[in-house]
């Protein structure tokens, strides 16, 4: 069954990190991307033993540096300045991206443009003609952990879905993503039918009129 | 990859490997080869194994121990015959080992591949050699060579040096040869460490293999093997 | 690699960089860029050049400075559109720029295997994309694969924090990110350096790149850029 | 011209080694193979700067360990315990390979059952049909050097030569070797002739008999 919250609106998006964050494993290693999934990092309690990766070459990212702990060498890859745990170690960008490549990290949080109901994600390029292509990581973060997360406002600014039957942004990843948090709802997709695990401030039946997609409950 | 886990004995350690595994070993000769956790496999009784090492035991020790007791089915390595290969040569030359012999980069740069998720890649290394057989090639800007494919493991036995509590592994000179290659080609890595020490004491820019590569650790007491005798 | 070279200044460290050459350039936005080397190299006036690099400059300053200066003809990059890459956003726009597209792990891994002297790999990032027009396929093992092939440079262009007098190199913290890989990848490699220490001082466990991969290092002085302000 | 030294007969192996040494350039990479060529090590003066690499994952190897030197964590690639010198570096056995293969050393030497006029190379098997093939480092180091130098005798225990027009034995690469440098002689494979540079007991017109080989001389 889906857990419906109608009593409240929708997730503000730092609640929404609340809720993924209860979602990551104890003691998982954990790619958070650039942009809102950073914020999941300060709702994961360190007794969790979480570890964080950032793929400009470490594990045991801590937090975003203040004052005097910004060091020009030490950046996460959004290029703000973040501070190292105990534990932690440093390695070059080949053998940064080879662990994400291989399958070794547990979960990656990303944000998207759309994801599709197979699984699919566009999230690197608008396809504006007039935009200038830019990929960073996003290729490689889209097909490099054992789950990839989706965390994003369910709807555009305009009203449009970002859950879709098929992207029309261009790809960043085919079938990638097994989970999207949203505002609005959590979805499973990749599977025979879009799953609804929990929705807030929205009914399920309302969730599948304005997305128009089929949804279906959990099982059990 | 879940947390590390720290075990009290090499026995613990190797619990769970399952008939029919594949097995990565460390060590080059005997720098780096996990004596204690084959010791252990010997004792579990794993059978129907296929190893992956670049030799293949020497003497009755290590590897050549689990050769004699029968455990395995295959030997993937680079240099099997040496002058104390005798447990590895009668059973091969007797039809009951199955031996692939690859290149020592090549078996390398395999177990790479498979940590690093590359489905397959063109080594120069063999080109126009009887171990090209069978294998695609391609000229690529005039040059040929060979199409080789990732070697995964089920679980990987590899000694390091000392281990945080996270898991987090240094090693000791050329000891370190195949460990950190091993730790990331395996489904399962399990590691012997002289010492385990409090998450933070190792320089995180001197971490050879972080601690995601790393399913079980165990601490075993230093062995005093002859390094000569031992040849 | 003939023995490491210790110049007294980046302008001697980039004497020769001729017109037409392939440049790697280290750095992962202000971490590892070796701001020193590229003022020495629009000082030293090469053109048409052709600049692989993680990001296509900020501001007016390192890279960006390069391409305001016309002496850039091809980029090859994974992140060039970044708030106040105004330089490059003109030049990319007005057709004077030619744009090479690559995911940043395939950047990474792709001059790897030039450095590892691997003709080509089977990578899975970017199948079913907009990047993965007009790149062989493959499937293995029931998953698809694009064929990638090495990034080699002329030269290498790279910041890491201390060198000892052979030319070994560690770095410092995430300013690591593409240096090993482009010292590997590049025919001449250049280093700056904070400081340089006696030979023997850099811990043999713990150096990064090793002296083979360095031709020319020169110690500069730390730059005290503003971290924030620079994004 | 060749240089005929018809005084005396032929190089011993440590004379040999020292031939080879002054061919080896000032501060180069170089890998010694087992056997004889490591006592080429033996002829290289400190000063000469040059840095020794062994494929089990070190650069810097210094000389054999004697006594209390003896380290099971340090050998070379033929396991004898080694030592190591100010200014080494430890890396794993992909990187190692790496190195080689990406053809970042200078010079290789090998030892080898025959040498082809062509720069083929025969030293990993002898093609008996009961002999256990084991082929370690000798196919990645035949290809991976920028000069690939054999240092071997002449001439086999039943007097055949092992500079050949081409090899008999399996190969471990092909037209790899650039130089053969041997007891009776020192030669430059790989091109439209066998060049001799130089010669031992023997003279150019005998030795070309006795290997039914044409030689040349060096050119100048």
């Amino acid at each position: 069954m889906t857990v419906e919250h109608l009593d409240r609106g929708p997730l503000t998006m730092d609640e929404l990190a609340e809720v993924i964050a209860r979602d990551i494993p104890e003691g998982s290693f954990v790619n958070l991307g650039i942009g809102q999934p950073t914020k999941i990092a300060d709702h994961l309690p360190a007794e969790l033993g979480v570890v964080l990766h950032t793929e400009n070459g470490m594990l045991g990212m801590g937090p975003a540096a203040r004052g005097d702990e910004v060091d020009a060498d030490l950046t996460n890859a959004g290029k703000v300045p973040v501070t190292e745990l105990p534990g932690a170690s440093y390695f070059h960008h080949a053998d940064s991206f080879a662990m994400m490549r291989g399958g070794h990290l547990d979960v990656c949080v990303l944000g998207a443009y759309q994801v599709a109901a197979n699984g699919d994600l566009a999230n690197w390029h608008t396809g504006r003609p007039d935009a200038i292509p830019a990929v960073g990581g996003a290729m490689d973060l889209a097909i490099g952990a054992k789950d990839v997360f989706v965390m994003m406002g369910l709807f555009g600014k305009d009203g449009s879905p970002k859950l879709v039957e098929a992207c029309t942004y261009p790809l960043t990843g085919v079938g990638c993503v097994s989970r999207v948090y949203t505002d609005h709802g959590v979805f499973e997709v990749g599977g025979p039918a879009v799953v609804v695990r929990e929705t807030w401030g929205i009914g399920v039946e309302e969730l599948g009129h304005r997305l128009g997609l089929p949804l279906t409950a959990p099982e059990g | 990859m879940a947390r590390t886990q720290l075990m009290e004995t090499a026995d613990e350690a190797v619990a769970g490997i399952e008939d029919g595994s594949t097995v990565l070993v460390g060590g080059f000769g005997l720098a780096g080869m996990p004596f204690d956790l084959i010791d252990a496999l010997i004792r579990q009784g794993a059978q129907d194994l296929t190893i992956v090492s670049n030799n293949a035991g020497n003497g009755e020790v290590g590897l050549a121990a689990l050769l004699k007791a029968g455990r395995v089915r295959k030997v993937v390595c680079s240099f099997p015959r040496q002058a104390d290969s005798y447990v590895f040569d009668e059973l091969y030359l007797s039809g009951e080992l199955e031996l692939e012999v690859v290149p020592q980069g090549n078996l390398a740069e395999r177990m790479r591949a498979a940590g690093a998720g590359i489905g397959a890649f063109y080594s120069p290394t063999a080109v126009g050699t009887p171990l090209a057989e069978g294998k695609e090639s391609r000229v690529i800007e005039g040059r040929e060579y060979l199409l080789e494919y990732p070697i995964k493991g089920d679980y990987a036995l590899i000694s390091a040096h000392t281990a945080d509590r996270l898991g987090n592994l240094v090693y000791r000179k050329t000891a370190r040869n195949f460990g950190p290659v091993m730790a990331a080609a395996a489904t399962t890595t399990i590691a012997q460490v002289s010492s385990v020490v409090p998450t933070g004491a190792l320089d995180p820019e001197a971490v050879v293999t972080p601690s995601i590569y790393v399913d079980r650790v165990v601490a075993v007491e230093a062995r005093h093997y002859t390094v000569q005798g031992a040849r």
